[in-house]
């Protein structure tokens, strides 16, 4: 971990080494709400890119909506992998997270994308609309209880 | 937008290009607002093609799976569907045979060839190029007859098996290869005369359409479009996978960042490329291709994993979580075109209405891949 | 032996329909052989086949094409200006068909004798600016719209050096003698017409190509620029404007724009032969046969350019016209003069 | 020069360009060399590996196809589109499939069912023409087989037949082996107690 990440250790609540040889990961970072544009701009600062950013619907297990964001360094391959728990069960359908676009222009769209997906408001994104699905949407298909593709004989 | 900040903006319309229009590729739908032919706005408007590739991954097992990948990104398919059996067999341990190695970088190169000549031909066609639009699906044909020889398809490849390939190539194969190597370099000089030496072609590219590379890292932006603005990373240089760290190969890199760049990036690629598939083919050892043990079901181990290939695009990354079942819980596909043109209205703003051609076409988008 | 066929029709009330019909009847006929040699060229130049199935060598393709146009159901998008819309096509249509009329295809066979035909030939080119404006506008479409201003701003730039070059051959014409041998015995020469313009080559033995080159060049620059074709096919641009002006046309109006342009190709390549090739002079074959053979070859040229380079982009093509094109003819115009002075 | 130079050099670049056009061309019209393919008139080769609707295959011993209705096609295919159906046939053991449709409108060519198949018995057809005037590209794999069904029937049976009486020829050869074997042990061993008692 390069100097500049030490910061990284008071923002995270966990961190984890990580088989890069095996999970393609370098480390593993929890992050609360409050912290993830900290640990976002952390991260930026030290050159890195906001690789990709997605969403895990753990509502049923953990009760949580899972963030999961990639930060990874083009110089030399170092790829963070940073968790942030939106806690929520299944019964809620709100919500939310701040948004990183103003840091890097990379979270708009993706942000845009797990808002359509998932129903995460990033709130201060200042174009949440859909992406990919029509604008009048009002599903989150990849959620677990979006249901499953049935089989054609079905 | 209120009618206040219209006035004061004086003779701004807006014009919808797209999602039919002869050189949106695919289905792009861009809104532009303009004043007169300048481009003061540019909002890409996507999701026309959108198939629900990770919803479907999350309801069927990982070898179902493998039909939707070269799917995702028609243009270079075969990176798409042997990245997707890698990620799985690093994930599970599967030892991949040896000429099944070789044989996996050559398809992969030759698809790469093939994905970056059909970019030439249209990037030339949108600048209003027809002829060497037809020149280079005359090659890029070439490499699809050669690939149709051991996939049996022409686009959409399903060639890669966790562990290996369907089909063995044979001499003819590799004979082909050679040829088409030797007629390739042989074109490009062409193609040098022709296009990139044209002052037409010079002048419509050069400072136009220039991405910082600032703005590249804060987008994400990766692939050639990435090399062109100064930054030298490719996957298979930074992340070695697939046997990639065997062959002498350089990343080309220019840092004008600008269509021009984009352009001789691509065709250095494809050059590239070339030596690759030249040592792959001199090098390749008899043998297998595919392992003899495999398991019966391909479970993946709970956790989470990440694996990235270059695409003719770009970082094309693989987000996979796992529970123990065969069924992934998670799969993000990170498509490189979704970030490049995310980077596209701080770019386009300023330009030409017929620049916004020339970057679209140059940053190289296919819409699927994109909408997955 | 009657000088043109005017004269040989004169006083006939026949004369207009006649004259009328055999124009159209050649221009619909020269139409259908410049598509099919246009779809020919490139594809040879694209390693095609090119039409191959309807007729032989694919012939007849452009007829059963243009069959298909005409029984095409005329379609009104609602929201056009009706006058304009309708009235566009017929604009573009008409004088190109004037134009051809002033043309001497030999000695003896002239349409329409007139003093002034290099002048007539520029001005009924000049209304063709109007019937694209008048399409773009009328269509009440965006593309359409900006392929419409592109033109008329295009036009009328590449108008200039056009004409400026065409005048350098003006001069030399003039310079050549007070007097000119024709058919009616010795006339005065006069440099506007066009038929004295390859009299001058003939008698002078030299074609101006020779003594012009830059003017010749400018032309065909300008030539490609007024006419629409690439690398200046910015108006109808189809991979930024869909089809430009006619974007909403469909059917007959369509292939009436079509008419117009390939019609066009036909007007500024036999003036070119007119200004530069020496009209009707050669050997051996007869002078109607020469006139078309170079008018061809030049088209031939126009149509290897076309399918070889990309497309200019609309301030380039400005700049290009205004400080390339335009200085360089007035130069060569100047020199011109100067010589002629001189000598 | 810069601006004279700029002028010509564009130009000098633009013939260089319509050099290569001409080249291409006289190349099509003097060698009469076009790259494309007259498609109706001429077909391709199609590739050993080529991929078109799947059917089985016809083995030479037994003139019919080898599917015995497991379903593991059925199951893998990512497309839903294979439906079969069989089992147990009257007169002989091995099972045999009795419905077997496949949706080629749904079909992805990726060809894992010909991977799980356990006989082997899958194959991809070379059909090259692939359009129609209709969604409906539902294709009964059977057809071909239908009328051989009988004869392949009987001829299993006889196969079955023979091969059980094989196997009980070879049983009863084996028991008749094992018991001259024993036979023959139990004299040998006589014998070398008599050599012994011999010697």
């Amino acid at each position: 971990m390069s100097d500049g990440l030490q910061a990284l250790a008071d923002l995270t609540s966990a961190s984890e080494e990580m088989d890069y040889g095996k999970t393609g990961l370098h480390q593993r970072h929890t992050a609360s709400l409050e912290n993830v544009l900290k640990v976002g701009k952390t991260f930026l600062d030290e050159g890195y890119i906001l690789e990709m950013l997605t969403c895990q619907d753990l509502r049923e297990k953990e009760e949580v909506m899972r963030l999961c964001y990639t930060f990874n360094s083009l110089d030399a391959v170092d790829r963070h992998l940073v968790h942030v728990d939106i806690a929520g069960g299944l019964a809620s359908e709100q919500f939310e997270a701040p948004t990183m676009s103003n840091l890097t222009g990379g979270a708009n769209w993706q942000e845009r994308e797990v808002f359509e997906m998932y129903g995460v408001t990033f709130t201060g994104h200042n174009e949440l609309e859909r992406l990919l699905l029509p604008e009048d949407a009002d599903f989150f298909p990849l959620r677990k209880d979006f249901g499953r593709i049935e089989d054609a004989d079905e | 937008m209120s009618s206040d900040s219209q006035a004061s903006e004086g003779e701004v319309y807006s014009l919808n290009m797209g999602p039919q229009h002869p050189s949106m590729h695919g289905v792009l739908r861009l809104l532009l607002d303009l004043r007169g032919e300048e481009v003061i706005r540019a909002k890409p408007v996507i999701g026309y093609s959108h198939r629900a590739h990770e919803k479907m991954a999350e309801n069927r097992n990982t070898l179902q799976f493998l039909p939707n990948t070269s799917r995702v990104d028609y243009l270079s398919g075969m990176i798409y569907n042997l990245g997707y059996c890698q990620a799985i067999e690093k994930l599970l341990g599967i030892d991949v045979p040896e000429r099944a190695i070789y044989i996996r970088v050559i398809v992969n190169e030759l698809n790469r060839i093939a994905s970056h000549l059909l970019w030439f031909g249209t990037f030339l066609l949108d600048l209003g190029g027809i002829t060497p639009f037809l020149y280079s699906f005359d090659d890029r044909e070439e490499i699809l007859d050669i690939l149709d020889q051991v996939t049996g398809s022409r686009l959409t490849y399903c060639y890669g098996r966790f562990g290996g390939v369907t089909w063995d190539v044979d001499e003819t194969f590799l004979t082909r290869a050679t040829a088409f190597l030797a007629r390739i370099r042989e074109r490009l000089h062409m193609y040098k005369q022709l296009v990139t030496d044209n002052v037409i072609l010079r002048e419509r590219c050069t400072g136009v359409g220039v991405v910082s590379e600032a703005l590249a890292k804060s987008y994400g932006v990766t692939g050639p479009s990435l090399r062109a603005s100064g930054v030298a990373y490719d996957v298979r240089k930074a992340e070695p996978y697939g046997g990639y760290d065997r062959f002498d190969f350089e990343v080309p890199v220019l840092h004008e960042g600008d269509t021009m760049a984009r352009f001789h990036i691509r065709i250095r690629e494809i050059e590239e490329s070339c030596k690759i598939i030249e040592q792959a083919i001199e090098a390749i050892p008899e043998g297998e291709i595919l392992p003899k043990k495999m398991p019966k079901r391909f479970k993946l181990p709970e956790g989470e994993y990440y694996f990235a290939v270059e695409s003719a695009r770009g970082h094309f990354g693989m987000y996979i979580v796992g529970d123990g079942s065969d069924i992934p819980v998670k799969l993000k596909l990170r498509t490189p075109s979704f970030s490049n043109l995310s980077a596209m209205p701080e770019t386009l703003a300023g330009t030409m209405l017929a620049d916004t051609i020339a970057i679209v076409g140059s940053i190289d988008v296919v819409m699927p891949e994109i909408d997955r | 032996m009657p000088q043109t066929l005017t004269q040989l029709l004169d006083g006939s009330v026949l004369a207009m329909p006649i004259a009328a019909g055999l124009i159209m009847g050649m221009l619909t006929v020269n139409v259908l052989m410049l598509v099919w040699a246009e779809r020919k060229v490139s594809a040879w130049i694209q390693m095609r086949m090119g039409p191959t199935e309807v007729g032989p060598f694919g012939l007849l393709q452009t007829l059963a094409d243009m069959l298909k146009l005409i029984s095409k159901q005329l379609i009104t998008p609602s929201n056009v200006d009706k006058p304009l819309y309708h009235l566009a096509p017929l604009l573009a249509f008409a004088p190109v068909v004037a134009a051809v009329a002033l043309f001497p295809f030999s000695e003896s066979t002239i349409l329409v004798q007139n003093d002034y035909g290099l002048l007539f030939v520029f001005a009924f080119g000049g209304i063709a600016v109007i019937a694209i404006f008048m399409a773009g506008w009328g269509s009440n479409n965006k593309y359409a719209l900006l392929g419409a201003i592109r033109s008329v701003a295009q036009n009328i730039s590449y108008e200039v050096p056009l004409i400026l070059s065409a005048l350098s051959v003006v001069l030399v014409v003039n310079a050549m003698g007070p007097t000119l041998s024709s058919g009616d015995g010795v006339v005065a020469i006069n440099g506007l017409d066009l038929s004295h313009i390859v009299m001058t080559q003939d008698q002078q033995g030299i074609w101006f190509v020779v003594l012009q080159p830059i003017a010749a060049i400018i032309y065909f620059i300008s030539a490609l620029a007024e006419t629409n074709r690439a690398p200046f096919d910015i108006p109808e641009a189809e991979s930024e404007l869909v089809a430009g002006f006619h974007t909403e046309y469909s059917g007959m109006r369509f292939s009436l724009f079509f008419f117009a342009e390939y019609t066009n190709m036909l007007i500024v390549s036999m003036l070119a032969v007119v200004l530069f090739f020496g009209g009707w002079d050669g050997p051996v074959l007869p002078g109607p046969a020469w006139f078309f053979l170079k008018s061809y070859a030049v088209i031939f040229v126009m149509m290897w350019v076309r399918w070889t380079f990309p497309r200019l982009r609309f301030d380039q093509l400005m700049t290009f016209c205004w400080k390339v094109l335009i200085p360089l003819s007035i130069l060569n115009l100047l020199a011109t003069a100067f010589v002629i002075a001189v000598l | 020069m810069g601006y004279f130079g700029n002028v010509f050099g564009g130009f000098g670049s633009l013939l260089s360009g319509m050099s290569v056009t001409l080249r291409k061309f006289s190349q099509t019209v003097i060698r009469r060399k076009a790259v494309t393919m007259q498609y109706p008139k001429e077909l391709p080769e199609l590739a050993p590996a080529y991929r078109s609707a799947i059917k089985l295959i016809r083995f030479e011993e037994s003139n019919s196809h080898d599917c015995v209705a497991c379903k593991a096609c059925e199951r893998i295919c990512p497309s839903y589109c294979i439906k079969l159906s069989g089992g147990k046939v009257e007169g002989i053991k091995k099972k045999r499939v009795a419905e077997f449709e496949m949706d080629f409108a749904l079909c992805s060519l990726c060809g894992l069912c010909l991977d799980v198949c356990p006989t082997d018995t899958l194959e991809y057809s070379k059909v090259y023409e692939e359009a129609g005037y209709n969604r409906d590209w539902r294709v009964d794999l059977l057809a071909e087989f239908r009328d051989y069904e009988e004869e392949f029937v009987a001829k299993q049976r006889v196969i079955e037949e023979k091969a059980a009486a094989e196997k009980k020829a070879k049983a009863e050869a084996a028991k008749k082996a094992k018991e001259a074997k024993k036979k023959a042990e139990a004299d040998e061993k006589a014998d070398n107690d008599s050599k012994e008692e011999l010697s």
